[in-house]
């Protein structure tokens, strides 16, 4: 998620912008390490459904390169309209 | 907020408790979003790895139609202000 | 979620009272805003299924309506006996 | 608790600590609660705003029946107290 | 979860140690409370499904134990295996 | 890391913060794994309280692919280092 997204800080004292600044950060990491975990757990629940082997074959390899690369095209055009809708650029259909 | 005589210190950790909960709000808001708009429209065979112009137009959609939804459910609420 | 369930203050010094107060209030707030973000998607994720404008059209304006205002009545009813059995007024079948 | 000798700062930090993973616990569990009362009990349709008599017992028999299996599953867990 | 598995504190400084090692146990109590609610949901999800008394009949009751009972048997299985891999101990196919 | 003009307690903070972050990643993976192994692997009937012989190697199977998928899609994002 863009960092710019979560507020602005420019009009806060020097002190609290480098707190404020530092719990965007910190959920920003929670915020990533969340989304790599949830998009293992997707890819891998759509994509692997036979435990004959331990090793992924060619085909779930595949399969989880796209879904992984799908998800986060799709995951940045979602962040592009999100972003427009705040700005209230959204315009009547 | 009263200017001086509140303990400061105390006030201080409210109005980051609040921020750091509006911005939690945010992010899981965007995620919810983004995941229910994925199972909406993108079909889980994973054929290929781009975006095709039926799921763009479908995702375009879908972000439109999930803010509306935000903001009906908040009204209900009582909320008097929008999502963000 | 009614703060009563949360616990009992009264026993505690002042200072630790004002403090876990503090604390009952963030977990309230939060708990809100999950509530407000899990509603949005139940509701949506019931109600809206096809994507060929961008705005809501009246049958699903209705039926996002209805599904948020009966998961706050379930949700009210649920509070209730949920409230009824932490006191132990639970009786038999 | 020992009386005097020990750090009570970082005592206390650990009491306010576990108060509050207690108390998130409540909420989880009342917020799953809800849910999955919500998933078994009300029909998905929407046909109407209001709660039917049969959607209203099957909520009051659905939290009961949720409590004890809570209670059951802190029973082979181990817990040797109520859920709350 | 194994607490072995969040970290090795033997390196850090003995102050530093301490508030590791409280923080650990803080995630700890939380993680195992958490664990508790989402069986106690599975296993309610799975095994009741019927509305017409207030209490669960024999039948349910034994479907709650089973799946009780497993869901921590497999857990304890999957902890073996994690660990395994954690500490590069996984054996080609 | 600077070595000794920069604020330290501030700077700890950060390194803590970090550490948390982490060991609430490992944790999440390790629940999140567990759950999904479980749907993969165990019959929802429940007949019995035991794991049976083919649950048991579909656990084994199930944990050493999750990991796989793990890395797969840790590459992916630009990771350099496994997931623990």
């Amino acid at each position: 998620m863009d960092k710019s997204m979560l507020g602005d800080l420019d009009s806060l004292p020097e002190e609290d912008k480098l707190r404020m600044s530092s719990m965007i950060d910190q959920l920003q990491i929670r915020d990533s390490l969340r989304m790599y975990n949830s998009l293992v757990e997707r890819c891998f629940t759509d994509c692997v459904d036979t435990f004959r082997r331990k090793s992924l074959d060619k085909q779930e390899e595949t399969c989880v390169r796209r879904c992984a690369e799908k998800f986060l095209k799709h995951s940045m055009r979602v962040g592009m309209r999100f972003a427009e809708l705040n700005q209230g650029a959204a315009t009547p259909d | 907020m009263a200017p001086t005589n509140s303990p400061p210190a105390f006030e201080k950790e409210q109005i980051f408790g609040m921020a750091e909960k509006e911005m939690e709000y945010r992010v899981e808001l965007f995620n919810k979003l983004t995941h229910t708009c994925f199972n909406k429209c993108i079909e889980n065979k994973y054929k290929e790895s781009e975006l095709n112009m039926g799921e763009n137009s479908c995702i375009d959609r879908c972000v439109s139609k999930y803010w509306q939804v935000t903001n009906l459910v908040g009204q209900l609420l009582g909320n008097n202000r929008p999502p963000m």
